[in-house]
């Protein structure tokens, strides 16, 4: 399977390529690293000050306040540095499978979000296996039926990727979502093993963002022809390229892929 | 058949790789479906997807709100409407906007049409697939009277474009509730029709009874949604569990399998014909007086933050999974999560050890539309 | 010389135009009859009601390109048309359409015999057709063909054996006479081989619901998918002429061929008004139309289904049909 | 005159079509060559007052026998041409040679019983009530040759099961 | 022209020579079989002749029992064939020199 990325990778590629081992163990992620990317021009995020984190220390706000002098990134101005994840307010009640998750896996969980009456679960990618299996069969979560699993990319971050897992309980009629977050290169444990259904849908991302899974039984691509360069829902993927070129002057096209050619032979 | 190598079987009837599509004609579309054959038995099945991909969710991040509208039409092209449904509900509950009680009704009304034609143009192919091809002609026939009344309503006959964020863009025409009771009574006689046809017929029950059993467990292991989840005995129906435009106020049952065979999956399916008839019919008493049209800001820009929200189309769970990053008129990620698709996942594990003649009858049993499965 | 040259062929050459103009019509009929019970109009734009439909039809087929795929097999592949279309044609040649010699080409003392070999020379058509397309769905298609012709071919024969032991010959005329003789049709008498033949019938001509070897659905048209234009048209000429031929040789052994409802009661003599032939092809549209009808109504079997309708249902009741004919004739 | 043309005609059809089995290299063609070999002899027969054994001949060579052996070329679909392989052991042209002795010796036979065969009885006028009736074949068959009749069910019986023991696959 | 029983018999000689040479000469076993129906064949018009000539039906009754042979044979033939092909993906009857494998 050819996966070279696409010669016009990101230019904020630079920055994401910042170690994980700068994580403190306590659960945050590269995150503390790639914030500072975001101008700080940029702050107003939707959610202001209630982008803020979880107990479980998330130094989102601490970033936004001292951005570091990094160099200003290639991407759109207003490209956000990620997503919101707003915390669950103080009042609101928690399910009894998110207590007993706490509970049963205590450090394991990055963080949770809440947001219009959907649940989000933030973990690593380590800890997904350890999480997803516990909601699965834990009496008070059974979630048995995945219905989804896709991702998000958003380059300015360190680990660009959130691969989002959505949870249905066919028992409890319940959903949840468990959110990872993932680098560029970095893989993921595959969850077929849990449950089937993430077969193709992993095999869909790794497609369209290029997020290895780990322990997949059959990694191909899904819905791009098999000799496809690149993946075409990241963000950095040109949304004009060979294919109008192609159209317009063919013989422009040809020496622009020879060259590329040549530069993957070297 | 050249260049075998010496371990590759040695009688050539043992094994042979046939390619089912991408042009063929009951892969319902661009399906391909390479098939390991022992005689006629296959032994093993690999679906090939994507020849119509067109990059819909990609092409979701460069549109603004309603513009994408548009785009879910051309997704599950036999069902619009529903499409449509699903995501005005997602953009809905992501800027919580309340829609009026008159829209959620009519919404059901358009949607629940849309199911019987949606099922219509399942059971002319399927039967088709198995050789029945006057029912193929008889379920079109009725489809064609939902394609009239959707034009009538929206103008047009297959993409819809039919609903907006917080509503619907425009009222009922005068008349229009009075055609569609016409039709539910139209539809009352047709069904029995279709039944007469299939549902004791010897042949078509040899060649459903049994074929592509799903257990339970495997069904929702594998993710099945719809029809297919509920013809193994499961009891799912995002209209029933998640209750969305007006089911929470409608009465309707769930009609559920026992074997999880070909044969149940055409009964559920017939059987939804007639609840959403009922559906209809109850939302065209209960019709409530007032807007179509919700309070909703003129540019829509949702505040940051992401859903998923799942609506039952006719294949199963639609799920829309949105992230908005509030400060763009456009999505920032926009996922479908395509009911066909993860249907057709399940086709592999069923065809394997049946014939030939079963997987056209298991393609036409999980019920896809290409469209959908690739985007 | 007129006696055994000029005549006979003279009725060969009126009959087969006859019967090529009857099977271009047949297509006609076929659409009509299947767009009537769909609630359809079928073909209407050519002549009046479609009816020039049949004519459009062949001429469309010859103007359009002749296809042969680059790797088939050039000599066999127009070969199996061929092969498909002739036996369906010189088995015509025994089929008496009326009483009077003046309706059958010939009468030979094995007519039966003579058909059943000769439809089953049809087979090679389609077997042939198959291999030499080079093409994985057409071998397919031709390897349930070759089986399952086989296999009806044998519940069939076996099926018309007990018509043969009722009626005592195997001339096709003598058959009809024996009817007359003993005033009642063999339909009446061999209900159950009537039954069988229509079945193995159906099976015999691919017509559904045992039409695999070309459902279009799952082989994508069978052995004739690598078919075009003239070609094609010959196989499809073969497929209606073969139901022709059922239809008469079912009309001839169970319903009397030419004779009026009870040949034998005086009282109504009055029907024998009408001549013979218009009986005949009467009785022939009664089953042409059930055929089309069973195929506007009914799904398709499955390979494994229809073999084991053949070998497990079909032939053991035919066996059992022969002895017990066979103990009648002697007790009587 | 009707059935010198007839019997002349088959005849060259008969041995031409017999060459081209035995030597058109393609297994398929000659299968096809066989079977409309066999419907030659079965026109044959018609000319000899045989039409039971002509449709007989049809139903069960042409229409049977033969579409098995096209069943099989089908089945043994060949990646290498069988004739690649020669045994150097293989006598080959000792063959030709033997059957052209055959051919020679039969000849002989036919040479010198040309005179004296016994045609005397009118060839032109074959007995018609006899020849070609399948009743009396019938009868024959079922009265002087009953045994053998069975003996060769019985056979067809034991090849029957045979076959199907031999081709099944062991699973 | 007077058409004898010889003419009948010289045609059954060269016929069934032409399976003699089928059978000594090529090597596919399909063929072989095909060769060896031939001479059944040469033999079987060489009986009908006779039987006409000699107004005898017994020579017909005998090429039923040619036919039936023929078809037993045919059968076990290519069951044999078949079986053997499936281990030595061959039907060269140069490599078909073993009795058991």
């Amino acid at each position: 399977m050819a996966d070279a990325p696409k010669s016009g990778e990101p230019a904020a590629e630079s920055s994401s390529a910042q170690p994980p081992d700068a994580r403190p163990p306590a659960g945050t992620d590269g995150d503390a690293a790639a914030k500072p990317v975001e101008p700080a021009a940029e702050a107003p995020a939707g959610k202001g000050g209630a982008s803020g984190d979880t107990a479980a220390a998330k130094p989102k706000p601490a970033a936004a306040a001292k951005p570091r002098p990094k160099p200003k990134p290639k991407a759109p101005p207003e490209a956000p540095k990620g997503p919101v994840d707003p915390p669950p307010p103080e009042d609101l009640e928690r399910p009894a499978f998110l207590t007993a998750l706490e509970a049963a896996l205590p450090g394991r969980i990055h963080g949770l979000a809440y947001w219009v009456g959907d649940w989000t679960v933030i973990v690593t990618p380590d800890a997904l296996l350890d999480v997803a299996a516990f909601l699965k069969d834990s009496d008070d979560g059974s979630f048995d039926y995945c219905s989804d699993l896709t991702a998000t990319d958003w380059p300015p971050r360190g680990k660009r990727f959130d691969v989002l897992y959505c949870l249905y309980s066919t028992r409890l009629r319940q959903r949840v979502r468990i959110k990872v977050q993932a680098g560029d290169g970095e893989s993921v444990p595959s969850v077929t093993g849990l449950w089937p259904a993430a077969n193709w849908l992993e095999r869909e991302v790794w497609d369209m963002f290029g997020v290895d899974f780990t322990g997949h039984p059959d990694l191909r691509r899904i819905l791009m022809p098999d000799g496809w360069q690149g993946h075409p829902q990241r963000k950095d993927y040109p949304l004009e390229g060979p294919g109008e070129l192609l159209l317009e002057s063919p013989m422009e096209w040809l020496r622009l892929r020879n060259a590329r050619d040549e530069a993957e032979i070297e | 058949m050249t260049g075998q190598a010496a371990a590759a079987p040695i009688f050539d009837t043992d094994e042979l790789v046939i390619n089912m599509g991408p042009q063929h004609p009951s892969t319902h579309g661009v399906l391909r479906v390479v098939l390991r054959l022992d005689g006629e038995r296959v032994v093993d099945a690999d679906v090939v997807i994507g020849y119509i991909h067109r990059g819909i969710e990609k092409l979701c991040e460069n549109r603004d709100w309603t513009q994408i509208i548009l785009l879910t039409d051309r997704m599950d092209y036999v069902a619009a409407a529903t499409n449509n449904l699903g995501y005005c509900e997602t953009v809905e509950k992501l800027m919580e906007i309340e829609v009026p009680r008159r829209a959620r009704y009519i919404r059901t009304i358009l949607a629940e049409l849309q199911r019987i034609a949606s099922h219509c143009l399942w059971l002319g192919t399927h039967a088709m697939d198995i050789g029945a091809m006057t029912v193929f002609l008889y379920a079109f026939r009725e489809r064609e009277l939902i394609l009239d009344l959707f034009e009538e309503y929206c103008g047009a006959r297959l993409t819809y474009n039919s609903m907006r964020i917080g509503g619907l863009p425009l009222d009922i025409p005068t008349g229009w509730d009075v055609k569609v009771r016409e039709f539910c009574k139209v539809m009352d006689e047709k069904v029995p029709e279709y039944e007469e046809l299939l549902t004791n017929n010897r042949i078509w029950l040899e060649r459903t009874r049994d074929i592509g059993v799903i257990s339970a467990e495997d069904a929702i292991g594998l993710g099945l949604c719809g029809p297919p989840l509920r013809g193994s005995g499961v009891y799912r129906d995002v209209r029933k569990d998640e209750p969305y435009a007006a089911y929470d106020e409608l009465e309707f049952d769930v009609p559920l399998g026992t074997r999880g065979d070909t044969y149940d999956r055409y009964l559920i399916r017939l059987e939804e014909f007639r609840q959403s008839i009922r559906l209809i019919r109850q939302a065209l008493d209960g019709l409530p007086e007032g807007p179509v049209m919700g309070k909703v800001p003129r540019l829509i820009k949702p505040k940051a933050g992401e859903t998923y929200h799942a609506i039952e189309s006719p294949k199963g769970e639609l799920g829309y999974f949105i992230v908005s990053d509030g400060r763009a008129t456009n999505p920032y990620r926009m996922r479908v999560r395509p009911p066909s698709f993860c249907n057709l996942q399940g086709l592999r594990p069923l065809v394997v050890g049946h014939l030939v003649a079963d997987v056209v009858a298991l393609i036409g049993t999980i019920d896809i539309v290409l469209g959908e499965v690739d985007r | 010389m007129l006696d055994t040259i000029v005549i006979p062929l003279l009725k060969i050459l009126v009959l087969l135009n006859a019967v090529l103009v009857a099977v271009t019509f047949m297509t006609l009929l076929e659409r009509k009859v299947i767009a009537w019970a769909q609630s359809r109009l079928g073909p209407m734009r050519v002549g009046p009601y479609g009816v020039l439909q049949a004519i459009a039809d062949p001429i469309k087929l010859i103007l359009k390109e002749d296809i042969t795929p680059a790797r088939a097999d050039r000599m066999l592949f127009t070969l199996a048309p061929i092969l498909s279309l002739v036996p369906a044609l010189v088995v015509f040649s025994v089929v008496p359409f009326g009483g009077d010699e003046l309706f059958y080409v010939t009468d030979i003392n094995v007519g039966l015999l003579f058909i059943i070999s000769v439809t089953s020379i049809g087979v090679y058509g389609i077997i042939l057709a198959g291999w030499a397309s080079n093409s994985k769905y057409p071998l397919l298609a031709s390897l349930r063909a070759s089986a399952q012709l086989i296999s009806y071919e044998i519940a069939v024969t076996m099926t018309l054996v007990s018509v043969i032991l009722t009626a005592g010959t195997l001339s096709m005329v003598g058959i009809v006479e024996a009817q007359q003789e003993s005033g009642l049709w063999f339909g009446f008498v061999q209900p159950v081989a009537f039954v069988l033949v229509l079945i193995g019938g159906l099976a015999e001509t691919n017509r559904a619901p045992f039409d695999l070897p070309e459902a279009e659905q799952e082989l994508t048209g069978g052995f004739h998918t690598e078919y075009s234009g003239m070609r094609f048209a010959l196989f499809f000429l073969a497929e209606y002429a073969n139901m022709i031929v059922i239809t008469a040789v079912v009309t001839i052994l169970f319903w009397g061929g030419w004779l009026r409802p009870f040949p034998n009661v005086e009282a109504l003599a009055f029907l024998d008004l009408v001549p013979g032939w218009i009986w005949f092809f009467g009785k022939m549209f009664v089953f042409l139309y059930l055929f089309i009808w069973i195929r506007a109504t009914l799904p398709r079997y499955r390979y494994d289904q229809l073999m084991r309708l053949g070998w497990k249902v079909l032939i053991p009741i035919a066996i059992a049909n022969i002895v017990v004919t066979g103990v009648f004739k002697v007790l009587l | 005159m009707a059935e010198a043309i007839a019997f002349y005609t088959l005849a060259v059809l008969i041995l031409g079509l017999g060459v081209a089995v035995v030597t058109t290299p393609k297994t398929v063609h000659s299968v096809l060559f066989l079977v409309l070999n066999f419907l030659c002899v079965a026109i044959l027969y018609v000319v000899l007052r045989a039409e039971f054994l002509a449709v007989i001949q049809v139903l069960v060579y042409a229409g049977g026998i033969v579409v098995l052996y096209l069943f099989v070329v089908m089945l043994v679909n060949l990646k290498r041409a069988p004739e690649a392989h020669e045994d150097p052991r293989r006598l080959a042209r000792l063959g030709l040679g033997l059957s052209g002795a055959v051919l020679l010796e039969l000849a002989g036979i036919v040479v010198y019983s040309y005179g004296r065969a016994a045609p005397s009885s009118a060839p032109a006028a074959p007995v018609e009530g006899i020849v070609g009736n399948t009743e009396e074949l019938g009868w024959l068959l079922y009265t002087d040759y009953l045994i053998p009749f069975e003996v060769a069910s019985v056979l067809l019986l034991v090849a029957m099961v045979g076959a199907i023991v031999l081709a099944r696959r062991e699973s | 022209m007077e058409i004898t029983s010889a003419h009948y018999t010289v045609l059954s000689a060269a016929l069934f020579s032409i399976g003699v040479i089928g059978v000594l000469v090529r090597r596919n076993v399909i063929i072989i079989f095909m060769a060896i129906e031939l001479m059944l064949n040469a033999v079987n018009i060489n009986l009908v002749a006779h039987a006409r000539y000699l107004e005898n039906l017994i020579g017909q009754v005998f090429v039923v029992f040619v036919i039936a042979v023929a078809a037993a044979e045919a059968a076990v033939g290519l069951g044999i064939l078949l079986a053997f092909f499936r281990n030595k993906e061959t039907v060269n009857i140069d490599e078909m020199n073993i009795m058991r494998w």
